[in-house]
């Protein structure tokens, strides 16, 4: 029984990496693509995490990757916070992009 | 053609693509690059000597169906060798790039000789 | 499974090789570091994924710094010719192609052998202890290799002194400006990573011999603590000619201990319970590491940097 | 007790880069080099009654690493204890900064274990150090030429050492260990078309670092770099190349199943000649003696593939040899460009006035480099020679007569006036250091039958009358050599062409590959 519930939530973190994938491929601009490529990275991989987790029921190993998740919860927003942040400062302005990417897209 | 394992061949196969970097790229820091690509390919293949699906990591107290040890101890040493002669080659190219202030081989080799 | 990654690890390889544009080459190796190191993952050597993983992070640094240099330095980039006839590339294409076909009519045909393996696998545990047989092998039966393998970081690092010795004392540098600075959300946030990354890192070393990782792994994290300090607050307050000196001293500190244990076989002079020695040696082999890494790290990102 | 030779130099050099006083540092360098002299020689005394092996930890052959010392390895050893000494004595009052002596001891330890090693991984490890060191020292002051120099040095050396690492990896996976001599045994048991991949593979990289002919474009860049410091480019050309031959040596012993011998015979003869050939078309005396080396070294490799136990010996007496002269004629060179301030051989005159002593030194090391007779150089080559058949003594006596001419030409900056008469005092130790050399290159071939046998416990003779005859033939052949020196080298346009011919970095890399595929193909066809 928890295999199959955990086998599930794996497929859906699965699912969630695909359409962010989708969607970065489909957007031009840069601020949506940062905003995709950081739900790919905390959603979907906490999704599999958990999965991962529930599939393994009560271990050691499952302690191990709960401490890689939480590890994952404080670090990927930051990562992607600052890619953003950095992008911004050195001019990477979100307005003049964004009138243009629209028509296209 | 039974015993070449799949690693074995990609190996190979990466190898020989690293070397057509070495003899196609113009620029020091893609030859840099490419001589690191070597390395690991080289890596791999010692990893995949002995190996088939289904080994465990040689460590714990059951010891059985495992990967071969001894390779894996003379990669992590070659892996050490390895980023310590890019970094060694890359501060090279940094002073090179101080003095010379170009960075492509051809171009380097122009004005070092002058 | 593995062939889906072996295919990953070459078109990351090909990427690197044909990408026109210089600058997406750190990504690319990045790419290229961390698909290998998933792939030593699945041939079940976790010690080197670990290596291989905390080795791309000094090489992304070295290469970024590297970049930073080449694009304010280089007077003449290379500009990426878009009209590039194929027919220059049909040469060396062809070249490779014949090696490689060359390479596989020699491959002989016969089994792997397994006879020093079988040795190793049944009798490391009563000869040098522990449960790690990789360890075993790194740090008791070809302890020799490892030796020199210290030396070859020690060798580097005076290397990369000796050739970028611009001015022997610098002073503290603050740029908040062009970096992460005094940024709040950043340095909280590292303030609340780092006890995790320092107990990982012991974690490692204590326990090399008997699960996967050691002192290289463990020291090399440490070394990446440190980097951290680095780029949050944007000072440098070490003193790195006694880093320098201290890793010369933990270098002549393994020779001995090795030569003490292993050289003179001299393990049964001192009835000391199995593993300690590992433990020793793996915690002089990270302390050497970190201090390896770390030099090289401010050499790159402090004095070459400017 | 054996890994003392490479752990006490690097040990020492540890502790002369922590100690800040000069003067300290320079009588313990020198107190130490003579203590590994000593034992280098006692080992040497030892190991002729027998091999000395020994296990580091005590553990089977096979588990560990196997350190031994035969006869070829110690004799390798005492050469590199004493070159080192020679080094050291002439370096001793020169201030050359911390880092110098301590790279130059670990440089030391490394060769010393990379010649005791029994483990090929092993071998790996060490020449890998020693290259980056090698690479260090080349760009000691840090210019652009030897900075250019030492990185194509450095790069085309680590892409060799990966064909060298893929070769082990195979050895390996075929013989199940890494130890060289129960490789051995396990691999005559074995079908021989097995090894074709690994010889080729391991026999690609050493021919890199021997600097055989297709593959010969770093050498001249790396031994011949202008601001390199002369003890430096002096033990790279003497001593450094050397380790490359040595390995060769022992990995002909180990592939004994593939016999190449005659396409390495070939590509020995094609190197002494480019290396003459381009050694006549420069001006820089450390170029002409960096392209000698490449021809010396194509002589040394067609002794070593002659099938007779004479010529081979004559081989390794002539790596000994060309050991003593090629350092001498750098050390010297150093001084005189010191001396002049220029390294143009056409702008320098009447050495032998103004430095008599080195030029003497420089006259005894170019007669033992040319075969006069009674110098070390004649006694190697007649041993080379009297195992050879006739093609092959022909082509040898031609190489000869090339490296005379083009030392005719290299004589001519020792006489003549110079503008500024007057000698000139230099450094005491130096001048020691250049004529032991010297007098070493006279009495090796005064007492060579007696060395040979001292040092290989071979007994052989040199044959009176054919000795004479050779003294015509190097008579004849010094008239020759002016007669085209004077008529046809100083004015010829084709030399002016060919001078600053050179591989690039992708051209060497090229070559790489293309001897691997000419040697693949060689093995397929010959052996």
């Amino acid at each position: 029984m928890l295999s199959i519930i955990g086998n599930a939530i794996i497929i859906a973190g699965v699912i969630i990496i695909f359409i962010g994938i989708i969607g970065i491929h489909k957007y031009k601009n840069f601020y949506t693509r940062i905003l995709l490529a950081a739900k790919i990275d905390t959603v979907g991989a906490i999704t599999i995490l958990i999965g991962i987790v529930i599939k393994n029921g009560f271990s050691f190993f499952s302690l191990k990757t709960l401490l890689l998740l939480i590890i994952i919860v404080i670090l990927e927003p930051l990562t992607s916070h600052i890619i953003a942040r950095t992008a911004y400062l050195s001019g990477y302005k979100i307005e003049e992009q964004n009138l243009s990417d629209e028509k296209d897209t | 053609m039974s015993n070449i394992g799949i690693v074995e061949i990609f190996a190979v196969i990466v190898f020989f693509i690293s070397f057509y970097g070495l003899i196609t790229s113009k620029n020091i820091i893609k030859s840099i690059a490419s001589i690191g690509i070597m390395e690991i390919a080289v890596i791999m293949f010692f990893l995949g000597i002995g190996f088939f699906d289904g080994m465990k990591p040689p460590i714990g107290p059951n010891l059985e169906n495992v990967a071969d040890p001894l390779p894996q101890a003379l990669v992590i040493t070659t892996i050490i060798i390895g980023i310590t002669v890019c970094a060694v080659n890359l501060s090279m190219l940094i002073t090179l790039c101080r003095q010379l202030k170009a960075a492509d081989w051809d171009i380097v080799e122009k004005k070092s000789s002058e | 499974m593995i062939q889906i990654f072996l295919i990953f690890w070459l078109i990351s390889s090909l990427l690197i090789i044909i990408d026109k544009q210089l600058i997406h080459l750190i990504i690319h190796l990045g790419i290229f570091s961390m698909v290998s190191a998933v792939c030593f993952f699945m041939l079940a050597a976790p010690d080197v994924a670990m290596a291989e993983a905390v080795v791309s992070v000094f090489t992304t640094i070295v290469f970024i710094v590297c970049f930073e240099k080449y694009y304010s330095l280089v007077d003449i980039l290379v500009v990426p010719d878009k009209k590039a006839k194929f027919f220059r590339h049909l040469v060396p294409i062809g070249f490779t192609i014949l090696l490689i076909a060359l390479f596989f009519m020699f491959i002989p045909d016969v089994p792997a052998s397994t006879y020093l393996k079988e040795m190793y696998i049944s009798m490391f545990q009563q000869d040098i202890g522990g449960e790690n047989a990789v360890t075993a092998i790194y740090l008791g039966y070809r302890v020799y290799d490892t030796l020199f393998e210290a030396l070859m970081l020690l060798v580097s690092i005076a290397a990369i002194i000796h050739l970028s010795w611009h001015e022997k004392k610098l002073d503290i540098v603050d740029r908040t400006e062009s970096g992460i600075g005094n940024y709040n959300i950043a340095s909280a946030t590292i303030r609340v990573i780092v006890p995790l990354i320092v107990m990982f890192s012991f974690y490692l070393i204590v326990n090399g011999h008997i699960s996967a990782g050691g002192g290289f792994q463990g020291g090399a994290l440490i070394a990446v603590l440190f980097i951290c300090r680095y780029i949050i607050y944007h000072i440098h307050d070490m003193n790195i000619d006694r880093i320098i000196i201290l890793e010369k001293l933990v270098f002549v500190l393994i020779a001995i201990v090795a030569i003490y244990f292993i050289f003179l076989g001299a393990g049964s002079w001192l009835s000391l319970p199995q593993g300690v020695y590992l433990m020793v040696m793996n915690l002089l082999v990270g302390i050497k590491i970190a201090c390896g890494f770390l030099v090289m790290f401010y050499r790159f990102m402090v004095y070459e940097r400017r | 007790m054996l890994y003392l030779f490479s752990l006490v130099p690097v040990v020492l050099a540890i502790l002369l880069y922590i100690i800040p006083y000069i003067r300290v540092i320079r009588v313990m360098a020198l107190l130490a080099q003579l203590a590994v002299t000593g034992s280098a020689i006692y080992v040497f005394f030892l190991s002729k009654s027998g091999d000395i092996i020994t296990k580091i930890g005590g553990y089977e052959s096979v588990l560990g690493i196997t350190l031994k010392s035969d006869t070829l390895s110690s004799v390798f050893i005492a050469l590199t204890s004493f070159l080192f000494l020679i080094v050291v004595l002439y370096g001793f009052n020169e201030d050359s900064g911390r880092f110098y002596w301590f790279f130059m001891f670990i440089w030391q330890g490394l060769l010393n274990g990379l010649f005791l090693s029994r483990d090929v991984f092993n071998m790996f490890v060490l020449i890998e150090v020693a290259t980056i060191i090698v690479s260090v020292l080349m760009m000691y002051k840090r210019d652009n030429r030897s900075m250019y120099d030492g990185m194509v040095y450095l790069m085309i050396n680590t892409v060799a050492i990966q064909f060298y690492l893929f070769g082990i990896g195979y050895i390996y996976k075929l013989t199940g260990v890494l130890d060289i001599d129960v490789a051995m045994r396990i691999m005559s048991q074995m079908e021989p078309s097995t090894f074709y991949l690994p010889y080729a593979l391991i026999m690609t990289a050493i021919s890199l670092k021997c600097a055989l002919v297709p593959l010969s474009g770093w050498l001249p860049k790396a031994h011949g770099t202008a601001s390199a410091p002369t003890a430096v480019s002096a033990l790279l050309s003497g001593l450094h190349i050397k380790c490359a031959v040595y390995l060769f040596i022992r990995f002909q012993i180990f592939f004994e199943v593939i016999d190449l011998s005659v396409f390495f015979m070939v590509i020995g003869i094609i190197t002494g000649f480019v290396g003459f050939i381009m050694a006549l078309a420069q001006s820089d005396i450390k170029l002409i003696l960096a392209y000698h080396t490449v021809s010396q070294i194509g002589i040394i490799m067609l002794a070593l593939n002659i099938p007779d136990a004479y010529s081979r010996t004559g081989g390794v007496y002539h790596i000994i040899n060309h050991a003593m002269f090629k350092s001498a004629l750098f050390l010297c060179a150093g001084i005189i460009s010191e001396v002049y301030g220029t390294r143009d051989i056409y702008k320098i005159k009447g050495v032998l006035k103004r430095l008599p002593l080195v030029g003497a030194a420089t006259i005894m090391a170019i007669l033992g480099i040319t075969g006069a007779p009674l110098f070390n150089g004649s006694i190697s080559k007649y041993f080379i020679v009297s195992g050879a058949g006739g093609f092959v003594s022909v082509m040898i006596f031609l190489i000869n007569l090339g490296t005379i001419i083009s030392f005719i030409k290299y004589s001519t900056m020792l006489f003549g006036k110079s503008e500024d008469c007057g000698r000139v005092k230099i450094d005491g130790f130096r001048q020691v250091a250049v004529m032991i050399l010297g007098i070493i290159c006279f009495t090796g071939g005064i007492f060579g039958e007696q060395f040979i046998h001292f040092l290989f416990n071979i007994d052989v003779g040199v044959d009176a009358a054919g000795y004479f005859e050779k003294i015509f033939l190097f008579a004849a052949s010094v008239i020759a050599g002016y007669v085209i020196f004077r008529y046809y080298v100083r004015n010829s346009l084709l030399l002016k062409k060919i001078s600053g011919f050179h591989l690039s970095f992708r051209g060497m890399c090229a070559s790489i590959g293309f001897f691997f595929a000419m040697v693949l193909i060689m093995i397929r066809f010959f052996a």
